[in-house]
């Protein structure tokens, strides 16, 4: 059995709600939880961690049903966007309160949250009042806070959201060390993709209270498993129906456009497919590849978007979206309404119904 | 602005207060032994109704801003009932409850008398003072975000340790004012304490009574004298708080 | 819980009000000439009173929520003092200004008397309401976004017309909230309108000078029936809110 | 002189403030403003719109000096992030509101009305509450309520950011197209990137309540004018001394790796110079190109991010990070420790001081 383990789970706080939410969590696993607004993401953490009770469904941690534990019982912390350090202690006291609770031993208290401190750069700010740091300096307090008690699990709920874009990544870059040297478990509730690229193991697609999709980044980034996740991690999605299967290639019709795609389907049937916009290659003329499905383009949108372009190109009818660097852009001089040859892989058609 | 007038005049009235009696008549009333005696009666009643009514309101000011239980409605309402509710007419209801009803009759029988006592002061002064501290506490304990608690309590602390080391600390301020008010409350409060413990003189004597007796026989020296003590007190309080 | 006994007891206590007196006794008490005249008189004094204390502190506690003016914050400060002030201080303390002072003696030349008559209590229950109309109406215009008027604004309406179409119906249930509340406490006000407006029988006789006097003469059932009707007035007015 | 002109702006509320802000806007541009928090950005709209009183500076409208004038003499709409529709009046009423001061006939109002709503897709919603409405209607709903008056600027105050990424997308396109239409001028905070991506003309850089650069997207991102916006947008930034001057080219001492900058500075000059990730080419081995930086460099770390991989290359003891596509790390067979050529031309290299 897993580590953690949550089984039809159901809950609803009228706004918010959980409907049949099962989920299972290997030791040592970093899962950001990610899904629109009113998803029900901080909901999951907030009943896991003993806030809310379920109206049905389990919860078990280490093979134990915790579902009616208090939280105090639970051995689960939690990271808050705001911090949430108690504001009438300072922060050696806020970091020692969960410590003292577990030893007595001043001494060894002591070292450990300078241990801490050190890893997460706050080590000079101990006996400062959490009102007179910053953002950045509190939500590493915080995780001090949390990560110090060595809890089985670590719920952060969009525990950089409050913090500008520099301070993200050097705190990314801390948690990832801190995390790893304790050797958490955590669940990780964000909306920012940058959390999954450089923090998650597993990634959970939530919406409306269900889930949508658990595994690692790439399999739900290049193999959606619904329209609703492939929509919400921006990839190609076209209609098609199945026209033949020949070896282990499907031939999709796609408005009239044959694609190539290695996942089998039933000869007839209606299927999406997902195409990631950054498996297409463009060149001025096609050329003998590998690649199965080879078009001819025209260029009918330009959209440069910071550090990469957007490029929309007609197949004969079907549009599909591209991404390139704008140093390919110049080279190969593309513009609007130029013809380019389009070309991606059969691997990289992934059928998602 | 009109409100100026009105800042004004109740600025003015004050000082009309404290300036219109001579000085003299002033300080010998002050050392008036009736009016030693009541202010006596005043401090003592209203520290001690003081610290029951914070002894009550603190435990169902959490309960209510952290809790729904059955019957939580009621209590609110009836909780924000005195706010736009005569003192008199509290007064007049507590007089009938402890005076013909079967609870005072069961008080009585173990000795215990409200009506027209001491007691019945500090009765009449909890039951003025209590809802308004209960409502401080309980928006105060609202303000905490409860997520505090739950960071407590995911540390290992149980719900009583998370009480006392977090909630409590966090609302010192609002208890303290809440605190400051009740005392004031209970200093001042005139309708409800001369109903339930009557206006006995030198006996169940209050500030506000020795006010109103003294007014009532034209002692008018007395009767600002005793005006302005009670004032000063308020004063003090504000100040404090 | 022990709050349970406190409520419990508010809960009992107000229908040993009601329960405890005969109800034939209630009945004639009420139809009789002076509990009219008393209701009368409370009735179109609270209705006067509440009038003038909204038209005060509308326009106040917009001042007060969004402009810093000088001697604002002593201004707030004094709007503060009646919360934690005796009723009976304050009626003692316009009774002086109004009636020994120049101000006093300026009105009575215009032959307007204040002290002992019906103005008094109007006077009177203005000065006990108002601070709190404000404090409420006041805190409903500060938990308006200020953004809603600058949008107004920018899309070329005046500060007037602005308060008018956008600030005045968003604050219209705080605003109604504070009437409600401002009306009660003119009904209910007892200390204050003794003191200015004297208890006179069937002349500055509001219900609660009502259930004092026949509490004096030991007329129980009137007494206990001018308070069953303020309680009733307080309900409706509390129910309506 | 300029549509808008601010000269000299200085306002001090504590917590926000503004120092010598100059700034001029011309007719029909879309300009945004971007800076970390406490930056100051809202609170030059709010004093631009009358809601606070500079203490010293001036603020032109079309050559009419405005500083002193009241909100509603300005013609300036502003919309909020948390759209500040009135509760109290409909969709219709509130869309209404502004164009009933400056026009009697109920016919023409209603017209216009139906008119803008139609292009931003709310014409069905005209009679409900603000309150039933969803995140993005009540956003459309407000701008419809700023656009309609046809203000001489519309200020937009974060107003994107509690919506969430794929309605985000929806309405920048409306805006986009609706006021293109109206041909308004727009001053629109924000801290989201795409935001100027994809429809800003002009940026504006603020930092502590100063501007720190103003100009188009291309040259605020390819060109920094200092440190702290060059750290802002995500540029490689080197510390140099300028060795020697050869023609039209510096030649930069960079910790003993030699560079060249097409931008000019005094010999012995202390410079740093900025090298934007995606304007340099990694391959497998070095070839002539017009490019006059050419390096070997290691491969130190790899970090996928979403629809990009970001490189960090050792040359010489220098670190440069390099934006490259999936693709490019999938043929180029990249891992750490690889050996790559890096190249880049002269004029990528920016010399911001």
């Amino acid at each position: 059995m897993s580590f953690v383990k949550i089984e039809n789970l159901n809950i609803n706080l009228g706004e918010f709600k959980l409907e049949d939410v099962n989920l299972s969590v290997e030791k040592g696993d970093y899962v950001t939880i990610i899904g629109p607004t009113g998803s029900g993401k901080s909901i999951l953490l907030e009943t896991a961690l003993g806030f809310y009770t379920p109206e049905t469904g389990k919860i078990f941690l280490e093979e134990t049903d915790i579902t009616n534990l208090n939280p105090e019982k639970r051995d689960i912390s939690i990271i808050y966007q705001d911090y949430a350090l108690f504001p009438h202690m300072t922060v050696y006291e806020n970091i020692e309160y969960g410590l003292k609770k577990r030893l007595n031993d001043k001494k060894t208290i002591k070292e450990e949250i300078i241990q801490i401190t050190k890893m997460l750069g706050i080590d000079h700010l101990l006996n400062r009042k959490p009102e007179t740091l910053s953002g950045g300096e509190m939500q590493r307090a915080s995780i001090a806070r949390g990560l110090i008690i060595k809890p089985k699990i670590l719920f952060m709920d969009e525990p950089f959201s409050a913090l500008d874009v520099k301070t993200k990544e050097k705190i990314r870059v801390l948690v990832k060390t801190a995390i790893k040297k304790y050797g958490t478990t955590v669940l990780h509730v964000t909306h920012d993709f940058e959390d999954i690229w450089s923090l998650a193991d597993k990634v959970l697609i939530m919406k409306g209270g269900r889930v949508y999709q658990y595994g690692t980044p790439e399999e739900v980034f290049s193999n959606p498993s619904s329209e609703i996740v492939a929509d919400f991690v921006g990839t190609n999605i076209l209609d098609s129906k199945v026209e033949e299967i020949s070896g282990n290639i499907s031939v999709l019709d796609v408005s009239g456009v044959k694609i190539y795609s290695s996942d089998i389907a039933k000869v007839g049937e209606n299927v999406k497919v997902s195409i990631r916009p950054e498996n297409i290659i463009v060149a001025l003329k096609c050329f003998d590849s590998s690649a199965k499905n080879v078009f001819n383009g025209k260029v009918t949108e330009i959209k440069k978007r910071g550090h990469l372009v957007w490029l929309t190109l007609d197949i004969g009818g079907v549009d599909l979206k591209v991404l390139i660097t704008p140093n390919s852009l110049e080279a190969l001089e593309i513009e609007e309404n130029k013809n380019l040859c389009v070309m991606f892989k059969a691997t990289g058609v992934k059928i998602i119904r | 602005f009109l409100t100026f007038l009105f800042t004004f005049l109740l600025f003015l009235s004050i000082s009309s207060l404290i300036l219109v009696p001579k000085f003299d008549d002033v300080l010998s009333s002050i050392f008036n032994p009736e009016m030693i005696y009541s202010l006596k009666v005043s401090l003592y009643s209203s520290l001690i109704s003081t610290g029951i009514v914070l002894g009550f309101s603190i435990p169902t000011g959490y309960a209510i801003s952290r809790y729904s239980f059955p019957g939580k409605s009621i209590v609110k309402a009836i909780l924000d009932l005195p706010i736009a509710f005569p003192e008199l007419v509290l007064g007049l209801a507590l007089l009938l409850l402890f005076g013909q009803t079967f609870i005072g009759d069961i008080l009585e029988f173990f000795g215990i008398k409200v009506v027209f006592t001491k007691l019945g002061i500090v009765v009449a002064q909890i039951f003025t003072a209590l809802p308004y501290a209960i409502r401080i506490v309980c928006s105060t304990f609202q303000d905490i975000n409860p997520r505090y608690e739950l960071v407590s309590r995911s540390l290992g602390y149980s719900e009583f340790e998370t009480f006392k080391n977090v909630t409590l600390p966090m609302a010192r301020s609002g208890i303290f004012a809440s605190s400051i008010i009740a005392f004031a409350r209970c200093m001042g409060t005139f309708g409800t304490v001369l109903m339930l413990a009557g206006g006995t003189y030198m006996y169940t004597e209050t500030l506000p009574i020795t006010l109103y007796l003294n007014m009532s026989y034209g002692n008018l020296g007395m009767a600002i004298s005793s005006g302005i003590v009670l004032l000063m007190i308020s004063f003090i309080a504000i100040l404090i708080f």
